[in-house]
């Protein structure tokens, strides 16, 4: 006996979506390739969260510029998934590390987040991407930072002076798509701020997400629009539109 | 100093609070670790409950878990309660009111009566003593019908929510999704999108495409797009087909505001929906999703433990007559519940509480890759909210939402429940159901999707 | 040099045996760990189950897990392996027979059909490719009925085990137990006592003792006391009132031995019991019990994984046309079955391979201290069992096995499941519940146990 | 409303037996008070488990004799819990503290087992119940062992070129006893014995259990059979009847 095979009938209708369309009447448990296929996906996105980064491959990517090794209170997995307060304040030695560091202008924080397959995959591409349209960056190191939080890029600018910040991180993995980096942008950081003053541009990826160019040039769409403003976060986000833009360029629309 | 206090062993445990008490009672949960009110040992618990045991519920009437002067949600239930019904029924105090609701000889329907007569923190604080079984017991007595187009929550049903997202909301892609569902017979309790964008014009184009489907398929179900309260109003203002108005609520006021949210928005909304009278088996017209963790994570939790706050969510779900209220159980992460043990007791914890307020109680049985937590554990998570009576479920393709990252029930487990457990749809959605002939997947559903541009 | 391997994602996996291909696709466990052959990744687990599932099921008549000349296991399940009925069910691989299984056109009669054709290695392969709903599904179909005294495992009914233990074994503190039990309506599938001391004297007082209560309250069930097989023979030689024959058994020769167990011992000590005629509506037996991980405790796992190994231990029962057969599930310690998560898979995995191997199975719902779980953990595991249509549980005062340190159900938790899932107890049973008045507790159960000295 | 008072009409019943009966005929849930009271041992029992032992105070108690402290290879409980083995095996470090060390006669070791309340409770006593039956335990030090199972007597005895060992050991917590010590002779131990080549005397504590006293007189009949016989485990179990002697005794038969 075989696995009844999947009916072609309805292959328009599945191209239709990226869900996991079934189209089939019938009172059956789904199909095994389905199951099999969804505890691979399982996997992958589980892996993509608790697997290290290989932070020096990122830092080759980087050259010719430097990096700056730091990370979070969190110290290991286990504690940076339950404690998201330790994942945005960074470690004393890592803030020994900064004791006396002084920037210009902005800076670019590398984080593993959720997921070490993005920033893996993508941060660096991004970052070089980035400084080919801000040049201001390529002044002060990269920042890499393990077991991190998007807030703990307000204490790094913050402790060095920075204008401002670009996180780019992980975001957490779907079943689908593991490896989506998130860009959120910090104008004159510092501790303790709220996500309202953050612009957000997410689910930077190869699989149908946003292209690195695509995000480069919104990220230095949104720098540019803050030097004008003087701040970020919703306010800048109101006047731009950004948010329809996004939606609007994805759709294809 | 201390308040409250109870001897374990050979020791004394004093908590200075009642909230510090409700804290140290719940069962083991990341949140309150997190927001470091957890019990610091397990004897500590034991304590705790029994402190709890003890306590008056009139108590409760007195000292507020957060201030009255401070917060809305807290005014709201201190003001809508109702004396009488608490002076009915004849537990004194939180111990026995626990032996009260699990007594064979109390009933859903006495259960019902008694519920105005009971704030949220005293369900919630019962809750705390009670195992697993004791919150599928009393839950499965309680049977909370309402309706609009579907009738929900009648004894020896369940329904579900089809949740057709699409991360660019296209609509033929939703339209695809909503036939895979139709399909299977999913939908009975609301055909539900999660917009990826927020806009009005958007919100509508996506609600007239749901009511144009809704009528060329005779569907008795209802249509909602999950946007804000006020994006609502603006939208019925609009002249927008709308069924339902949904929105995301919490247990104090600080977080709703993170959410955009004062509790008059509601009303206005709630009254905006009923003058459309779109209703035919009934005009309960509210949605609302909540969930353990969303006031924390605004820093809003005033030292209150998240279990409580969640049944203060639902304090003010019932204040609206909802059609439906869910709790989207293991959506934002394991900082909140950090495993399935965690996800599957709170999952209970929140049906059981709302069904005791009067709630029409669903749950998105759900996880996300970073919580330890799998198919498996849902799979049992969805079987025990099948016996314990839960009013719906949510359902996506193949349990993956590729719009909000995250995992909940399948389609296709619907089958799997209804055949275990005997249970069957919405009446209405029923006789549809059957309308389709043998394979809903044949010609009249098909013939419909045409007619709207979506062919096969 | 892998025998079986298959691709995930770009990653290739070999796996040299079907003994490590089955401990790679078995879900995680912790004492697979200990031996070793665990999964290293879940990627690996899954290529596993993908190599599992294209697996034809003639492999496993020709590669032993254990070697045919080294084990009377495999020998007797090789042996007595039905052609005839492998032949007629339609399933060539294992993925096929998962499908199979879970066809709603396949009935639990078709299944029982086909299981004398199923080696105990294909059916818990196939239960590796399964999800927990899928394990409920197919053992909810497969109605398994055996009777002594009382029958037990009819659909819609579910029987309890009354577990009188005793740490000085004493009689009055046994029938005292008793008693309590019964007021609850616990004991239709056996009253069955583990000794604490095993002399032949000592059960043969105990056995007695039960018989004579058994009479006097003309209970419609069967007694048992939990000696080792070769000590029930000799009992019958002594003319002792023997209604069932016990019997620990583990899936291979080498941890049989450790158990001071030969399977000729089985089939003599059956037809002993049989000789006795003592059965009113039936004739079934022999009561067995097994547990994951008792051959790697003994070192005589030959690297086979623990669940694949239960299965071979059902194997050995379905030889023997048991009356009743339980797991004991949790009962060892957390070196096997880790926590919560493990032991509600453990669970629902050996109940599941039981029922399609056609044993009358029931499960001991029990944990250890060391182990990470509780008693929500087993009201959800209760509640999952007895909606996959478990045959029968066991029973003890307040969850609390004083002579075996462990915690199994109580007897209340009887009155909870059979009210939230409308099962019953064995229908002669039920009968003499009914006779026994508005309350148990009553007279005649009372006068019954003070002419046996026990009066309260 | 008060919780329904237990009827005191079963109390004569409920005297015959240790377990939690109820007798009550009613479907009702269990009372409030039992379901905290079982919590409460549920911890009880559950600290037992994870608690760690004070030695110092133990070694103490144990003055005159010395002790030497030693550890088996699962470190931490949670790999102790998990990896029966490694408590089957001293450390390297313990091993090393072994090196040389020769001892006339019989040994005592005291572990924590699964209860650390049992050896803080009942060890020192034992131990020093039985140095007044069996002088010669006098001679050497008492062999302290962390995270240990019963089998590490059979490498620490054998290092050390001990007759015998006496294994003090913490069973298992159950709900209602958590401090019960146990207690497993093994004649020339050597690593990789069976069990069956020791004989056990179990649930000594104060709560309904074997006395003190009972079980030092037990252990030391034992040491005297097995000198006689030159082996411990099932054969001289088989030949003294003990087993049935304790059942009698327990049952105050
Ligand atoms: C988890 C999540 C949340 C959680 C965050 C709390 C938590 N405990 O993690 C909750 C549920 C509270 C949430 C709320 C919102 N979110 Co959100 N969220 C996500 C999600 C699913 C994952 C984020 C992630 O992985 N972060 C990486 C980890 C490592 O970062 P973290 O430090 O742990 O978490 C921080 C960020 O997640 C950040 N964050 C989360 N959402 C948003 C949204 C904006 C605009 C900003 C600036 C920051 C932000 O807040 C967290 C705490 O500092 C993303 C989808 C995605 N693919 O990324 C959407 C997403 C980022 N959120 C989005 C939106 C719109 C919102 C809301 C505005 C929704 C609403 N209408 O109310 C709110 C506002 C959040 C705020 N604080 O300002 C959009 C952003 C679109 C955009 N380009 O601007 C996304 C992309 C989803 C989508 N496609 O609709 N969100
Ligand atoms: C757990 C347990 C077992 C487990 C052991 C495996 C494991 N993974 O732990 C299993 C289920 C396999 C078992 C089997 C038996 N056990 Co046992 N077991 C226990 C129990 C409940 C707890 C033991 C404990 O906590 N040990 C402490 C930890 C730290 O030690 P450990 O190194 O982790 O485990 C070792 C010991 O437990 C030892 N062990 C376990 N049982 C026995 C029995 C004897 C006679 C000996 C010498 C050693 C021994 O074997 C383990 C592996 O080396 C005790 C009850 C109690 N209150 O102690 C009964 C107990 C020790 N067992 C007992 C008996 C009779 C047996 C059996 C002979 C039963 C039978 N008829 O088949 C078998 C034989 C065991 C053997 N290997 O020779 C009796 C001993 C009576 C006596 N004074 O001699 C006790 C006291 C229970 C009782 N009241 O009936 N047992």
């Amino acid at each position: 006996m075989k696995e009844p095979t999947r009916s072609t009938r309805f292959d328009k209708l599945r191209r239709l979506t990226p869900s996991r369309v079934r189209f089939d009447a019938s009172d059956h448990a789904p199909g095994l390739d389905a199951v099999l296929d969804f505890q691979a996906s399982h996997a992958r996105a589980r892996d993509a969260i608790h697997r290290s980064v290989d932070w020096d491959s990122i830092i080759a990517d980087l050259a010719p510029h430097t990096a700056l090794r730091l990370e979070s209170k969190a110290g290991e997995r286990k504690t940076y998934l339950s404690r998201p307060d330790f994942g945005r304040e960074l470690s004393d030695r890592s803030l020994l590390a900064l004791d006396g560091m002084r920037v210009e202008g902005p800076v670019v924080v590398l984080a593993d987040g959720l997921s070490s397959f993005a920033v893996q995959s993508h941060g660096a591409a991004l970052f070089q991407a980035l400084t080919a349209l801000i040049p201001e960056l390529g002044n002060a190191p990269v920042f890499l930072v393990e077991q991190a939080r998007v807030a703990i890029a307000d204490q790094i600018g913050a402790s060095v002076g920075a204008t401002a910040t670009f996180m780019l991180i992980g975001e957490r993995p779907g079943l689908s798509v593991s490896d989506s980096l998130g860009a959120y942008f910090t104008w004159a950081p510092d501790p303790g701020l709220q996500d309202s003053r953050r612009n957000c541009v997410s689910n930077i990826h190869a699989n149908d997400g946003l292209s690195i160019r695509d995000a480069a040039a919104r990220l230095a769409w949104v720098w540019q629009e803050a030097r004008k403003l003087g701040t970020s976060g919703v306010t800048l986000k109101d006047m731009s539109g950004m948010q329809k833009a996004i939606a609007s360029e994805r759709s294809g629309e | 100093m201390a308040t409250y206090k109870a001897t374990v062993g050979k020791e004394t445990f004093g908590f200075p609070t009642l909230a510090a008490l409700l804290a140290a009672a719940t069962p083991e949960r990341s949140g309150d670790h997190l927001a470091g009110i957890a019990a610091l040992s397990e004897q500590q618990r034991v304590a705790a409950r029994m402190a709890l045991a003890d306590l008056s519920l009139s108590v409760f009437l007195n000292e507020a878990v957060v201030a009255y002067a401070e917060c809305e949600v807290t005014r709201l239930i201190l003001d809508t309660h109702d004396q009488t019904a608490f002076a009915a029924q004849p537990a004194r105090n939180v111990g026995d009111l626990r032996n009260w609701l699990l007594d064979p000889a109390v009933s859903g329907g006495d259960i019902l009566a008694a519920s105005p007569g009971l704030t949220p923190e005293m369900v919630a604080a019962v809750s705390k003593l009670m195992r697993n079984q004791d919150l599928i017991r009393v839950a499965h007595k309680i049977e909370v019908v309402t309706a609009f187009r579907s009738t929900i929550g009648r004894r020896g049903t369940m329904a579900t929510r089809l949740q057709p997202n699409h991360p660019a909301d296209d609509l033929a892609g939703i339209a695809a999704v909503i036939l895979d569902g139709l399909m299977r017979g999913a939908g009975d309790a609301v055909i539900g999108i999660n917009p990826a964008s927020d806009s009005i014009a958007n919100c509508i184009r996506l609600v007239e495409m749901l009511d144009d489907l809704r009528e060329k398929l005779a569907l008795p179900t209802q249509s909602c797009v999950l946007t804000h309260v006020t994006s609502t109003i603006d939208m019925i203002a609009a002249g927008a087909p709308v069924d339902l108005v949904f929105q995301s609520i919490a247990g104090t006021e600080k977080a709703n505001e993170g959410f955009g949210l004062r509790l008059a928005d509601l009303a206005e909304a709630q009254e905006a929906a009923l003058s459309l009278g779109r209703g035919t088996a009934g005009q309960d017209v509210m949605y609302f999703e909540t969930g353990q963790g969303s006031a924390l994570s605004a820093n809003a939790h005033s030292g209150v433990d998240q279990q409580t706050l969640e049944a203060r969510a639902q304090g003010v779900a019932r204040a609206f007559r909802p059609l439906l209220v869910n709790t989207v159980v293991g959506f934002i992460g394991p900082e909140y519940l950090f495993d399935a043990k965690q996800i599957i007791r709170a999952g209970l914890e929140d049906h059981f509480t709302g069904k005791v307020l009067g709630l029409p109680m669903g749950v998105d049985v759900c996880y996300t890759n970073h919580a330890e937590a799998d198919q498996d554990d849902m799979d049992s998570l969805s079987v025990l909210l099948a016996v314990a009576g839960v009013n719906f479920v949510i359902t996506v393709p193949g349990s993956d939402d590729i719009m909000l990252g995250y995992q909940s029930l399948a389609f296709e487990d619907i089958a799997f429940l209804r055949e275990t457990t005997g249970l069957r749809p919405a009446p209405e959605f029923e006789a549809w159901l059957a309308n389709q002939g043998p394979s809903v997947g044949a010609q009249p559903l098909l013939a419909a999707f045409e007619r709207i541009g979506v062919s096969a």
